[in-house]
């Protein structure tokens, strides 16, 4: 309902029109780009340490656990004010431009921005993912000659289906929607960090009614996509 | 509707108009960008403030104000912020020209300031020196606030009221661009068409314009228009 | 030279202790563990395999320390009583689970050949959860036996199946140790496999191992009266005789008895029968 | 006037299919199924208690379509094969479970009852999962049985148990059942408990039932060579005699066989024995 | 770190002042009271929602999965035009207001806001940790007398528990830091539907640093003692 709300407004001619400008296509390739790279992030970092979050005791953990969720009650404009603070404070900054690497005002600031918006999400939901999976089925796969690692690939895995589909979702939705975040750490400049919602933002900012609806449809439609092959392939899987 | 920038003087001046007239008003902030997108999408909204002329003008042309609402109220002075201590020493609008410093403006066709800065670089003939030094062209204020605070640039062209604050704190500090590049611009208000308390909007909109709301504009750094 | 040595095993869990177990298989050795419910055998099982760190004690395997050894490491068989299928696979690939990390050829035809004998090709392609009792516990089985553990361990591995089928499946499994030089330590309820498949019969009970020895040790020479009531069975002495049906019949002075049991026809044999399997009706 | 009729029942799952399988039980009957595994014991079983939903065919109970009756208006008992407790329950919850929907008094001195003449009242605070497979199982039964269901059905309720124990408990369960009166269906692989317990068996075999009708019917006058074969008991005439350690001695033409059965001293009685538990041994 | 990082830049004695200023102290109570009473509301939909996806199958499901999972993907700027395009269009509107509520411009915005940024999250997650309930588990309770609806709530929502855990933390996370849907729907009012992230957002915008971040401190201190309580509470129960 709500959703649909949003196509009643705009002209059909000029959504027809924006959708093939320039600014629309480098903004879509990119955050389809920084989209699918952050959550393939997220994910890798997410599942060993949910899996551990899950099976390991250890002092503090409650701690540990608290500090992980906290980043999703921050607002994105905090979150991207941490970020920078962090990799724009001298020493760490120094030390990844030793290595190339310089997240404020790039495209790799895009990424870093979404995967640490979407990680906490992701790692939440595998710890209880695998707080549903019973232990024996990883001990006797272990009794059968395989390793730890050996056993959370063929089994943990496989059995955690059904929540890295929804981590997924949830990152990749998460990953592509996200705005602030993007914004201060990436800095939002028009043709060189704009991803979707900066399109959006900016076209709204220049009184643009018709690029930025058509930039929301788009959003919209990538979104719709990407989820409903993701719904699809927990149910075939 | 209201420019979040704007929010001290206005909440100043609602408590003194909720006073002599005994009714209550809301005003909502946001960026300029989020609360013209609010007026586009049909919120309810007798009075629109926002941070720069470019917003009614655009409100004006989408028939969304009414036409001889439209009243220039306060100016609107860019400065230069640098960061406390000044690490890149800058001077004035030519400084912004050496190699290695880092320049943060808004978005010439977002923020109001944005285009206000081109200009202003454009006017003083160094756009293309500086183009070079510009590290991010930011869609909307804070972030240049945020940037120059954070040190994350060695200069940013700001709105002059919005660094009060910060000055006073001791976060930033401020260089006065030169008289003869500065482009000032002014706030307007402006009624909207589907305005419900059309009469209550005019008052407020007098009031505020008045020379005894001048006094609570100037008091938080504003200047007034010279009419 | 001892193949398995369990030196003063202790394990505690909430209340229940494992106390002091120790006793030691030779290779090829078949032991029987026999006891209440809530023994600890399960416990002992899953202590020998790895899956509980005891708190005192040792294990060696071959003259090898593995009480602490990681459990991928020990290279031990074992059924569990409740059969942990890998819920995700098919059957054939729980069953070509601990093949595929052994170096060996002939993988899938080594499957199919144990499905057929534990008569469960049929089912290959299905997923544990669509199975029966008796179907899961034969996957079970097949599982640990197709890989050809040095130790095999069995926790009541024949509890779901059908006298039928429990006979055809103890009668592959003779036929599958007497090939291989295996160790195995089975825990059953039924009191007959003692006399049918093992060598050795350890009692549990409440934690404590209260015998250990040769089969016939135990039943005739019980240690305490617990023992002995537990395992009271009927021994009687007869002659062997072919029957029409496949059974061996077996005549004690003029009575016949029927036997699934095979012998030579016409020799000297000794009978156990237990008394839970007596069934008296009034007339 | 029946009390249970199952009429034409078909249920198709995937390859399996149970096949109009009809049959009726009178008030106070008690049935054992006996088949071999993959039978389609445990599907019929289910279906009775609702979980499968059938094809075709209907269920009566007390002259009432059941057939689309959602479960919990059933009132039936069960007691599944893996015992399904709940894990989040205490073992006194999950007896309680079922109690706490009757309207009846005394519900904890119930509760406590039957676990005492179970033998798990020491059990009563531990979670499921901490508990030994003979443990579970009888704290499934007691969950069953504390309820008074008009019909109960259990599947394989004693395969986890040691001979003792198995014996204790089918004791109880005939006491508890000549107290009420409760129908039964039993699913049982042990051949014995037809004798002992039963006074109607059905032979299940591929989703068919083979035969249905009394106990002796079955073993003495088989429909098929196949259920000859699966219950070929032997079947033998003697007296009883009291004997030391509180067993019964049948002297069958002198030869004495020890039967945990009690008879009434010098009385004539009928012995059955299964062929799997005459265990011959080559002298 | 980056959390630790917020904490070098303001002064102390700025924090401590602005702490009990009366702007803060409203906005920390209204926060408080929107973000539990949306997680209260958010819980209270997704878990029949989510029970419903995952225990039933019905034509379309595919479609409203990914439907249900869409509103992660918006910018919350996005979001809240949906929603002020839902309630602000004159039917709806209607029909509420002659129900007495009103949702734009005021608290109950606020709620309403947070509930529908929130609930997707909470549905996703929930759905995911029923399919690792077993379905028989429920049967029993049902074999044993109990209707469907007694033996959701004696047999699944218990064993869900780690799920609840879950969905809850990252659903008041959600609530209380979201920030642009408020500010749309409920419109970002001076001490009237101000909220902890948009004390933050103005203060931000009239370069009061000092307050800005001590709001930012705040939520960050709420969400800290809110998602640790939730997290010992999964251990506990
Ligand atoms: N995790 C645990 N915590 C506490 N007690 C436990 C735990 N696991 C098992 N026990 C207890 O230890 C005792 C022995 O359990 P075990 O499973 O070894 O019995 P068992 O001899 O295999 O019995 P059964 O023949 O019934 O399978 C039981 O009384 C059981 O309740
Ligand atoms: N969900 C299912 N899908 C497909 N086939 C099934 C399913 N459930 C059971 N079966 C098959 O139906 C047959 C009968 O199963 P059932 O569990 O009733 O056997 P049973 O007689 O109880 O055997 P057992 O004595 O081993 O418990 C089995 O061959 C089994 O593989
Ligand atoms: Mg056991
Ligand atoms: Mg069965």
């Amino acid at each position: 309902m709500a959703i649909a709300s949003l196509f009643v407004v705009p002209s059909w001619d000029d959504v027809r029109h924006n959708i093939w400008s320039e600014e629309m296509r480098f903004s879509l390739k990119l955050s389809l780009i920084t989209g699918i790279t952050s959550t393939i992030l997220v994910m890798l970092f997410a599942l060993p340490i949910g899996y551990a979050l899950s099976r390991f005791r250890f002092w503090g953990k409650g701690l540990v656990k608290t500090v992980i969720d906290m980043p999703i009650a921050f607002p994105e404009l905090v979150l991207g004010l941490c970020l920078l603070l962090l990799f724009g404070s001298t020493i760490l900054r120094d030390i990844l431009a030793s290595a190339g690497i310089n997240f404020v005002f790039t495209k790799k600031g895009i990424v870093a921005a979404q995967f640490f918006t979407a990680l906490p999400y992701a790692i939440r939901i595998m710890k209880s993912t695998f707080d549903y999976i019973n232990p024996r089925l990883e001990f006797v796969s272990r009794s059968l000659g395989y390793s730890m690692f050996e056993t959370f690939k063929n089994i943990s895995l496989p059995l955690a289906k059904n929540g890295i589909v929804a981590s997924m979702v949830i990152s990749f939705a998460r990953c592509i929607g996200t705005f602030g975040t993007v914004l201060i750490l990436a800095g939002g400049s028009y043709m060189k960090t704009e991803i979707l919602p900066i399109t959006l933002y900016l076209n709204i900012s220049y009184g643009n009614m018709g690029m930025a609806l058509t930039s929301g449809i788009v959003l919209m439609i990538v979104s719709f996509l990407a989820i409903f092959v993701f719904e699809k392939a927990e149910v075939s899987l | 509707f209201s420019g979040a920038g704007l929010i001290k003087p206005m909440e100043e001046l609602k408590i003194n108009f909720e006073k002599s007239h005994s009714i209550v008003i809301d005003i909502h902030y946001g960026s300029s960008g989020e609360i013209f997108a609010g007026v586009a999408a049909g919120q309810p909204c007798d009075v629109l403030i926002p941070g720069a002329e470019k917003y009614t003008d655009d409100a004006l042309k989408n028939g969304w104000v009414l036409e001889n609402t439209v009243t220039k109220m306060v100016l609107h002075i860019p400065v230069i912020a640098v960061p406390k201590g000044n690490p890149a020493k800058i001077k004035g609008l030519m400084d912004l020209t050496r190699p290695n410093v880092r320049v943060a403006i808004g978005d010439p066709k977002a923020p109001a300031i944005g285009r206000v800065a081109k200009q202003i670089l454009i006017r003083g003939g160094i756009w293309e020196k500086v183009k070079s030094n510009i590290s991010v062209y930011a869609p909307t204020v804070n972030q240049l606030l945020i940037y120059a605070a954070l040190s994350q640039v060695d200069a940013a062209i700001i709105w002059g009221d919005l660094v009060t604050w910060a000055e006073g704190k001791g976060k930033l500090e401020i260089i006065p661009i030169e008289k003869e590049y500065n482009i000032i611009k002014t706030i307007p208000t402006a009624i909207c068409t589907g305005a419900l308390h059309k009469n209550t909007a005019i008052q407020f909109n007098e009031y505020i314009t008045s020379p005894e709301g001048m006094k609570i504009w100037e008091k938080w750094g504003f200047e007034p228009c010279a009419e | 030279m001892s193949f398995l040595r369990i030196d003063n095993l202790h394990i505690s869990l909430g209340d229940f202790y494992l106390k002091d177990v120790s006793f030691t298989l030779e290779k090829r050795d078949y032991l029987i563990i026999i006891g209440p419910t809530g023994a600890g055998k399960t416990i002992l099982l899953e202590s020998i395999v790895g899956f509980w760190k005891p708190q005192k004690g040792s294990i060696y395997l071959e003259k090898v320390d593995i009480t602490n050894e990681l459990p991928e490491k020990r290279n031990i068989g074992i059924v569990y009583q409740d059969y942990v299928l890998l819920p995700h696979f098919t059957v054939f690939d729980n069953i070509a689970y601990g093949l595929k990390k052994k170096k060996c050829c002939q993988k899938e035809s080594k499957i199919r050949e144990m499905a057929c004998m534990l008569n469960i090709d049929h089912l290959l392609h299905r997923r544990p959860d669509t199975l029966s009792g008796g179907e899961q516990q034969r996957v079970a089985l097949a599982r640990a036996l197709v890989v050809d553990p040095k130790l095999l361990l069995m926790d009541e591995p024949f509890s779901a199946l059908d006298p039928q089928t429990g006979r055809e499946t103890r009668q592959l499994l003779k036929r599958v140790i007497s090939k291989s030089d295996i160790t195995v330590i089975h825990i059953s309820h039924d009191l007959n496999d003692a006399w049918a498949l093992a060598n050795k019969t350890a009692v549990l009970r409440e934690g404590a191992l209260l015998q250990f020895g040769k089969v016939d040790e135990i039943f005739n020479r019980p240690r305490s009266a617990f023992i002995a009531n537990f395992v009271g069975a009927t021994i009687l002495h007869g002659t062997a005789e072919k029957n029409g049906n496949g059974l061996t019949s077996v005549n004690i002075d003029g009575v016949k008895l029927a036997s699934i049991d095979s012998a030579i026809n016409g020799s000297d044999v000794t009978v156990a029968i237990r008394p839970e399997n007596i069934i008296v009706l009034k007339k």
